[in-house]
């Protein structure tokens, strides 16, 4: 059993491995992904939720006298990332198009990404966390640069640094956390740290937390700290953007989760006002942006970081309520925006364009696209049925119990719910709605590998709207104290 | 005495050292250098380093003098094209001159140790051609190894330098 | 029990998921399901009626953190719900029926049915919801489903904005809603307990909350019935939903959708009733409703237009009712007879439109009644019971209101008063126009019979709809949800009421009675009090400018100067500083020895 | 066995070669880089059994000291020496270019062996502990790099570096001459281990004409590292020489450089006034450093240039750590900077090598589509770039991760701060040959074919990058 | 009797010298020259500081060895350094700094 996280991180390599070695790169990716999906689902399920705390744990020494090791492991929380991450993963990989320049590197990039975040999700030494979640940064360079579309090249330039930069702050921070525990005890290992916030032996200074928000924040696309993300959603391939808006991004949140809320009670107390401004700047602010976006690809992209503002909401509420919605949805988000995104790479790939002026009426040809985009519609719009509502309005329940510093962010929260209904509503309108446009009336409808591919990410969606404790019962077991 | 001739030949050394700058043409740059190194020369067997004066004599003024007129003759430099000489670069040149100067005079000045006379010195009677090679043989022995790799790898980097090459 | 009740609720969702993914090509197999699935419903529902258990059946818990929070899903049957299930699933299967012959050969037949289905589902679970969390959901279920079939012909624009802007306005109002669970939540939560959302919790400890607090989340919880139920200022969406095929409005505006918001009021009544200055603003926007809506209804000339007016104003009556305070069975009464004739009305106008193939425009049609005369006879039971003609079933419930009002609120009964005069004006007018005189178009001219499977609803319907107000009928339904003793009140009330009755009837014959074109043309209501107009200008203008100015903000302060500047910045540094290499020996060594000096100075000065 | 023993194994080994060169006509010029490299492998090898200074009474012992650094730095010298070696063999064309020579490959067998002889100077360098070792060790480094660097006779750029090179590298013996003398005039002597007895023994008007002479030693020694004010030679000198030199010179004399840096602080660290001092000032010098090299590498266009501003950059980032020596971390970092500095420098100069011989030129345009033309060379560079823009898993990560570790733990948050903006600005830089190589189409599609040696230098270095990258904790080990 | 102060001043004026015609000459071969001033000027004061320093009247022969070194280091420097200006010659018919500027920015 314990094996099996390693092997999620070392297949996907080993497969971009064969590719370069010249074996048929779509048919490795995707057998490559296959496997690790049914690996973590198998996980998934062997979980002993009755136990708890983490589990699979297996480590390997590597800087000993730095209390740097590879130690990989897995609790609720981290299985439900791993989960999604593997799903984005498949999906991405089969509505992959055909590829005519360099295949071998493009997959090779997506398996990176891949591997780079279930290493980051699966790995308890927060160097490593760091370092894995690093791996990503070169494929989402070429991806971008290579297959892009539109401005690709100014977009990858800024998403490259900003990610580079911030995550070298959030390196800084992860430093001084270091530094900041006695010198005999110092580890890089989340299971000790806890013990020891939890014993009073550490108390990291507020700056410090403050360091490592900006860092994981602008990972997350937090606002203001956010204008890197909507361009590159945009020009990336749907694949890239898929498992980057999907589940890397998510990278950022999960370590708050993992660090701040542990290791910074006080200063989260205190710096609580700044967070609450910062993610009142994603709802309202970003969602008036969102709204007046003429393209969809920069409307997902910019609702992608309007969203962020919720879990970030659920992070602030400090309780069990709220951090619980976040996870799940941030499992929800996970996996809305991929399926948005890979419905978005479908229309492109037909029309060639998404402006919103030049489309209209593509319902009557390509109905079950429609259908498809329409459910992505309303999970976005946090429609009851989709785990994106439960997750929201568990945030929203979660920070009304906070108190009544709250009620700001808690009213902005619910109006944003109105503002991406606006927004989302009208994409769907000009694109599929109206009359159809004549150049558009020979259109195909959706393949079946990509109708299928997104009806995979709809399902567990849909599964966990239905019955959210599916997945709160996972992740509650990260959040005990 | 010693002070007088101190006296005169530190002034030589300066005077002809500020000729080498201020000088156009390149030969007798070359000879006031020599000069300016043979009263240098002087001033160490002021300070009783006979030995050292004398190489200085015979390496610099005589070898590396001799080697640098032969160069001269051999590209025939003319006197230096005098062209619009650069205020800036001047001016520059001139103010870093002057700010290196300050600073040493003041430490030198401020520091009472300098002042004091020359100590009186023991047993000359030891030649001190002797006492160095005794010194470079006993204690100095890797340096001086270390030398001797140094002039066969020059020699070989000349050589490979001025090697003659084909058109 | 429970097992009907919960076979009642999910019948529709099983119909709807088995026609989306199973029967998506067999038109006949996708429409049985959902009729079957009616069926069942009303089945159930009656079965329950019948029995008359009070009981919470408590499902599982959607949400379950122990016992600090749980969000549970239960099916709470007292006489409110059970009334309701019986009104919604009664009627729902008429329409569904009579849904066969008008979507025949319609296009995105199946996806019709499926939204039906759905439609019902939710309604049912509003009916059923024992917390406001379930009911949330089931409410945002109801608006989406009537997104999908007010859009159902998505092809056309005005369809596709009339259900973006249904879906949109909706959720204006649930942002109240949700805002006045959490405020409840929070309200009733202490230092030990958790709070409640459940309503047995909520009307239970009405008095131990603070009244500031109460009044103000009542107030937001209303807001989701000014946006379902269409009260001012969010009515704009109901007229425009006329969009979506006839059936699917007499399915909005009878029973369902925006019988949701009234049936919410009821449900929290006891909540409502402790706090009279909630009560009184409620009752204020009910009377406003009334009246605006039926001026409107005058200016309108669109068949199914005028009937939406007329429901509009008719909620206004409801919500009026509630707002009185006096009992959760006052408006639930007018609610239950209105849904009968309203439907029957809407029924009937559309077989009118089939007959006139799909021509809407009262002023094209005409004489009507001997080419229609099942269609006429049904029209007329419906218009009547209304208007509030004496022995039909309007009359009981309006006159019941009148009573209250009179005896609670003098100044809402005046206002209700005239809106009781404006009704049988404005429905008479429409009947005048439509049935009687000559026909004013070809299509008039040609007009025929609707086929039996739509003629049967009609007349089905027509028996409730004279008859749903006798007192029997009211008792039976009613005598449990609360008293609805006719209060005292002075002989003349219900002669002023009468009075308005047959005012606006002799009114309309003399206007209507042989008019060829509208003698009277109010530009302020055939525009709708502008209202329409100052949204749209709202929303393009304000909101949009707004966002474009963020947008903008977004572009060219945070992106450009904050991001691109600062790169910006550190690369003309960078350009600026290799200039120091300037490639001469000379001016390297100036440097060098500039930086000898610093070296030296920083060394000698620093302590 | 005595350390000094490795020294002079090389010295033979290179006069053994230079005989050879002169006295068998026939045998092939390559040979002798092959010869020298195996050569040097072997005392590598012979590196590995336990090293021990001349013993105490004997003359030696005053000058060469044999610690954790001097040991780890002779190796690292050594094994930079190899892989420049082997590099030559790729480089013959050019040299053959510019050298047409009586006899084919005339100059070539010099070529081979002068960094012999350099490397034979830097050992010395690394573990003299006396100012007259120092200065004689580093002369024979710099005067035979006077001669390489203007290899290329027949070359303007080769000679006008050499030129600069000599000039200014003349400048700063002169200062470093001077700077001694006044030392040895204050303390009366040049032994970096008796020193700081003789200066606690100072009264304090004697300081002054101290801190004098250190300061002109300190410029000295940051003109071999190439910090700034004192790196105007580097860019200069590294575009025009050749390249195996410049891979030289980038790795070999700048970590030499830094060793004694080190060792002058170290030697002065228990003299707190004067440490304090001296720390500041190399505070200092990091963080214009940093600054300058970063940020003009920005707008370069020409791909040795760059190098040769990175490598300024890189000096910076070393020179935090020497500004942390207060933290017993400080060493290690530094060490483990510089492996992970030569391996991702070197590669890079193969690569660099390679891709100028099949295009005829370096600048950065002529990586264009590289990927597509030889996914080896794109994939070398790719790794080398993503190592010294500090990606992780590569050993550059390590290396900014232990630096900035120390500059935090001595809170040096200025420094800090600066690392931020320039590693940002490094990532620019770095990604714009990336960019080069996987996002431009190529000018001409033919196949860039890559000798069986350079093939084995890409996967020697890619290899030792990743490991130092994955697995750092053998080369920590061997630096404490 | 001159003090060390007088030699040091006097040698920090030939090194200065030596500094000022580095900055300030054209030539290659003159500020070559210069640069040799700088070093003699260091010897100077080296041997000047040892007579001065003496520990109980004991002439120290180390810096006279020190400078003997310094002088032949700078022979071999020359020597090299004049092949260089040589070369450099031949390629490129000057010895003037300002036509050094190929490689800049």
């Amino acid at each position: 059993m314990k094996l099996i996280l390693p092997l999620l991180i070392a297949i996907p390599l080993a497969a971009s491995f064969f590719i370069i070695a010249g074996a048929n790169p779509r048919r490795t990716a995707l057998w490559a992904a296959l496997i690790n999906l049914l690996a973590s689902l198998l996980l998934f399920s062997r979980y002993d939720l009755h136990a708890g705390g983490w589990q699979f744990v297996s480590e390997w020494h590597v800087m000993p006298k730095y209390g740097i090791n590879l130690i990989l492991g897995a609790d609720g929380l981290t299985l439900t990332m791993l989960l999604l991450s593997t799903l984005v993963t498949f999906a991405a990989l089969r509505v992959a198009p055909k590829i005519a320049k360099q295949e071998g590197l493009y997959y090779v990039c997506l398996l990176f990404i891949s591997a780079g975040v279930i290493g980051a999700f699966s790995s308890i030494d927060l160097l490593f966390l760091y370092s894995f979640h690093e791996l990503a940064l070169i494929p989402t360079f070429l991806l971008i640069g290579i297959w892009g579309s539109g401005d690709r090249q100014s977009a990858a330039w800024k998403a490259t640094i900003y990610l580079g930069t911030g995550s070298f702050v959030l390196l800084i921070g992860l430093l001084a956390l270091y530094l900041s525990i006695p010198a005999n005890l110092r580890t890089f290992d989340l299971r000790q740290l806890e013990q020891l916030s939890l014993a009073g032996n550490i108390h990291p200074a507020a700056w410090i937390y403050l360091v490592l928000l900006i860092g994981f924040g602008s990972l997350v696309s937090l606002f203001p700290f956010h204008s890197w993300a909507p361009p590159a959603y945009a020009s990336a391939p749907a694949p890239a953007a898929m498992l980057h808006a999907g589940v890397l991004k998510k990278f950022g949140l999960y370590g708050l989760i993992r660090i701040a809320l542990p290791l910074f009670p006080e200063a989260m107390q205190q710096l609580n006002g700044l967070l609450l401004l910062m993610l009142i700047g994603n709802i309202l602010y970003i969602g008036y942006v969102t709204v007046a976006q003429k393209r969809l690809d920069w409307t997902i992209g910019y609702s992608s970081v309007m969203h962020m503002g919720y879990i970030f909401l659920g992070l602030a509420s400090l309780n069990l309520i709220g951090v619980n919605g976040a996870s799940l949805l941030m499992f929800a988000h996970g996996l809305s925006v991929a399926a948005a995104f890979a419905l978005c790479g479908e229309i492109r790939q037909r029309t060639g364009t998404l402006d919103y002026a030049e489309l209209g009426g593509l319902g009557k040809v390509t109905p079950v696209l429609g259908l498809l985009f329409g459910f992505v519609a309303l999970a976005s719009v946090g429609l009851p049925g989709f785990a994106n509502f439960a997750g929201e309005i568990l945030v929203l329940f979660g920070a009304t119990a906070y108190g009544p510093i709250m009620m700001i962010p808690v009213v902005v929260g619910v109006w944003g719910v109105v503002v991406s209904a606006i927004y989302m509503l009208r994409a769907y309108r000009n694109i599929f709605w109206g009359p159809l446009v004549s150049r558009w009336e020979t259109l195909i409808d959706i393949t079946p590998t990509a109708r299928w591919s997104v009806i995979l990410l709809l399902a567990p969606l849909m599964i966990a709207g239905f019955y959210p404790q599916f997945i709160l019962r996972m992740a509650g077991t990260a959040l005990h104290h | 005495m010693l002070l007088s001739a101190f006296w005169f030949f530190a002034t030589l050394m300066i005077a002809f050292g500020t000729c080498v700058v201020l000088l156009r043409n390149p030969v007798s740059c070359a000879m006031s250098l020599v000069m300016s190194f043979v009263s240098l020369a002087a001033l160490f067997f002021t300070l009783d380093a006979p030995f050292i004066g004398i190489i200085q004599v015979l390496v610099y003024a005589g070898a590396v003098m001799v080697l640098f007129l032969f160069i001269i003759m051999l590209l025939d430099l003319r006197t230096e094209k005098s062209r619009t000489l650069n205020i800036g670069a001047t001016a520059g040149g001139v103010l870093v001159v002057a700010a290196f100067l300050c600073i040493l005079i003041r430490i030198v000045t401020s520091t009472s140790a300098f002042s004091l006379p020359i100590p009186p010195q023991h047993d000359p009677q030891i030649s001190d051609v002797r006492m160095i090679g005794m010194t470079i043989f006993h204690s100095f022995g890797l340096p001086f190894e270390v030398l001797g790799v140094l002039l066969l790898v020059a020699t070989v980097g000349v050589v490979v330098l001025s090697r003659k090459t084909l058109r | 029990m429970s097992t009907v009740a919960w076979i009642t609720l999910v019948s529709p969702l099983v119909a709807a998921a088995l026609i989306l993914l199973v029967t998506r090509s067999s038109k006949p197999l996708a429409a049985g399901l959902a009729i079957l699935s009616s069926l069942i419903a009303a089945l159930g529902a009656w079965i329950i009626f019948t029995r008359g258990v009070d009981a919470d059946f408590h499902g599982f818990n959607w949400v379950d953190f122990g016992p600090s929070f749980t969000l549970p899903f239960g099916i709470a049957l007292d006489p409110l719900s059970r009334t309701m299930l019986v009104i919604v699933t009664s009627i729902s299967p008429l329409v569904f029926i009579f849904s066969l012959g008008y979507m025949k050969g319609e296009e995105g037949y199946c996806r019709y049915f499926a939204g039906l289905a759905l439609f019902l589902f939710s309604m049912l679970g509003i009916v059923l919801a024992d917390n406001l969390v379930m009911m949330f959901i089931f409410w945002e279920l109801v608006g989406v489903s009537s997104y999908i079939l007010i859009g159902h012909y998505f092809q056309k624009d005005s369809a596709a904005d009339a259900a973006k802007q249904a879906f949109i306005v909706n959720r204006i109002g649930d942002f109240g809603f949700m805002l006045g669970i959490l405020l409840f939540w929070i309200a009733t939560s202490t230092s030990t307990t958790a709070g409640t959302i459940s309503f047995a919790g909520l009307n239970a400890s009405a008095g131990n909350i603070n009244p500031a607090v109460l009044s103000v989340a009542v107030i937001l919880i209303f807001c989701g019935t000014v946006g379902k139920s269409a009260q001012f200022p969010l009515h704009v969406w109901l007229p425009n939903s006329m969009e979506g095929p006839t059936p699917v409005s007499s399915l909005l505006h009878a029973a369902t959708m925006v019988a949701a918001g009234v049936y919410l009021l009821a449900r929290i009544f006891p909540l409502l009733s402790a706090s009279p200055e909630a009560a009184e603003i409620i009752a204020w926007t009910g009377a406003i409703t009334a009246l605006g809506a039926g001026l409107l209804a005058i200016g309108q000339d669109d068949i199914k237009r005028i009937l939406a007016y007329s429901t509009i104003s008719q909620l206004g009556y409801m919500v009026t009712a509630a707002g009185l305070a006096v009992s959760a069975a006052l408006p639930m009464f007018h609610l239950f007879t209105h849904a009968f004739f309203k439907c029957l009305l809407f029924l009937s106008a559309g077989s009118v439109i089939l007959g006139m193939h799909h021509e809407q425009d009262i002023w094209k049609m005409g004489g009507l009644k001997n080419k229609m005369p099942l269609t006429f006879l049904a029209y007329c039971a419906g218009m009547l019971a209304l208007s509030g003609c004496p022995f039909f079933s309007g009359h009981y419930s309006k006159d019941l209101i009148m009573a209250c009002a009179w005896d609670h609120h003098r100044g809402v009964f005046w206002v209700v008063v005239i809106a009781a005069a404006l009704t049988p004006f404005y429905m008479a007018r429409q009947a005048l126009v439509v049935f009687f005189g000559s026909p004013r178009s070809e299509a008039a001219k040609h007009a025929h019979e609707s086929p039996r499977v739509m003629t049967v609803p009609l007349v089905l319907l027509s028996i409730p709809a004279i008859g749903a107000g006798w007192p029997f009928i009211e008792h039976l339904f009613f005598h449990e949800i609360g008293p609805l003793a006719e209060p005292e009140v002075p002989g003349f009330v219900p002669l002023v009421f009468l009075g308005a009755f047959v005012a606006g009837i002799a009114l309309a014959l003399v206007l209507y009675g042989k008019a060829v074109k509208d003698p009277l043309r109010i530009p302020l209501l055939e525009n709708r009090f502008y209202i329409d107009t100052l949204y749209e200008w709202i929303v393009a203008n304000v909101q949009g400018g707004f966002a474009r100015l963020l947008a903008f903000v977004d572009r060219w302060l945070i992106d450009g100067v904050l991001v691109r500047g600062s790169a910006t910045i550190i690369w003309t540094l960078g350009f600026a500083l290799r200039f120091l290499q300037l490639g001469n020996i000379q001016a390297y060594a100036f440097f060098f020895g500039a930086g000898v000096i610093a070296l030296i100075y920083v060394l000698l000065t620093v302590h | 066995m005595n350390t000094l023993y490795l020294e002079l194994a090389v010295v033979l080994l290179g006069i053994a070669l230079l005989l050879a060169d002169a006295f068998l006509e026939r045998c092939s010029k390559n040979c002798f880089a092959y010869l020298g490299a195996s050569g040097l492998t072997v005392i590598l090898l012979l590196s590995f059994v336990p090293l021990h200074a001349p013993d105490a009474g004997s003359a030696d012992a005053v000058f060469i000291t044999s610690d954790f650094l001097s040991t780890f730095f002779i190796r690292f010298l050594l094994t930079a020496t190899i892989v420049v070696l082997l590099m030559i063999p790729g480089f013959r064309p050019v040299l053959e270019r510019f050298l047409p020579a009586e006899r084919a490959g005339g100059g070539v067998g010099e070529f081979s062996i002068l960094p012999i002889f350099v490397c034979a100077g830097l050992m010395w360098m690394v573990s003299a502990v006396d100012f007259v070792m120092i200065f004689v060790a580093l002369e024979l480094a710099t005067i035979t790099l006077y001669v390489l660097a203007t290899y290329l006779r027949q070359n303007v750029a080769s000679l006008e570096a050499g030129t600069k090179f000599l000039i200014l590298g003349a400048l700063s013996t002169g200062f470093f001459v001077y700077g001694i003398t006044w030392v040895f005039g204050v303390t009366g002597t040049t032994n970096l281990i008796t020193l700081p007895i003789a200066v606690s023994q100072l009264p304090p008007s004697a300081l002054p004409p101290l801190l004098f002479g250190i300061a002109l030693i300190l410029v000295s020694l940051s003109f071999k590292i190439g910090a700034f004010p004192f790196q105007f030679w580097i860019p200069d000198v590294y575009q025009g020489a050749p390249t195996p030199v410049t891979a030289y010179l980038s790795v070999a004399s700048k970590a030499a450089g830094f060793v004694v840096l080190i060792r002058f602080l170290l030697s002065l660290e228990i003299i707190p006034t004067v440490a304090h001092k001296l720390y500041v000032l190399v505070t200092l010098l990091a963080g214009l450093t940093l600054v300058f090299g970063n940020l003009s590498a920005i707008p370069q266009t020409n791909m040795k240039r760059l190098l040769g501003y990175s490598s300024i950059a890189h000096a910076g980032y070393l020179l935090i750590g020497v500004a942390s020596l207060g933290s017993i971390m400080a060493i290690p970092a530094v060490g483990f900077y510089f492996a992970a500095y030569l391996a991702m420098t070197l590669l890079a100069f193969v690569v660099l090598m390679e891709v100028s011989e099949a295009t005829g030129g370096d600048e950065i345009s002529r990586f264009n589509g590289l990927s597509k033309r030889s996914p080896l060379l794109a994939g070398g560079m790719l790794l080398a770039m993503a190592s010294l823009a500090g990606i992780p898993f590569t050993a550059g990560f390590i290396g900014k991760l232990l630096v900035f570790e120390v500059a935090l733990n001595q809170e040096h948050f200025g420094l800090v701060t600066l690392g931020i903006i320039t590693v940002a600005a490094g990532f620019y830089y770095y990604f714009k040959v990336v960019r080069a190589m996987y996002w431009q189409q190529p000018s001409e599609e033919t196949p860039i074919h890559v000798s069986p040696t350079i093939r084995f230098l890409i996967a020697l270095l890619g290899a030792g990058i990743l490991a130092l990258g994955i697995y750092p904790a053998p080369v920590l080990a061997a630096l404490r | 009797m001159p003090t060390l102060a007088n030699y040091l001043i006097a040698s920090g004026l030939l090194f200065a010298i030596g500094l000022g015609g580095v900055l300030l000459r054209r030539s290659i071969i003159i500020i070559f020259m210069s640069l040799e001033m700088m070093l003699s000027a260091a010897n100077l004061s080296l041997i000047a500081f040892s007579r001065f320093g003496l520990v109980s009247g004991q002439q120290n022969y180390d810096p006279q060895v020190l400078v003997f070194f310094i002088i032949t280091v700078a022979a071999a420097e020359v020597a090299v350094g004049l092949a260089i200006i040589v070369s450099l010659y031949r390629a490129r018919r000057t010895t003037h700094v300002e036509d050094l500027d190929h490689l800049k920015f």
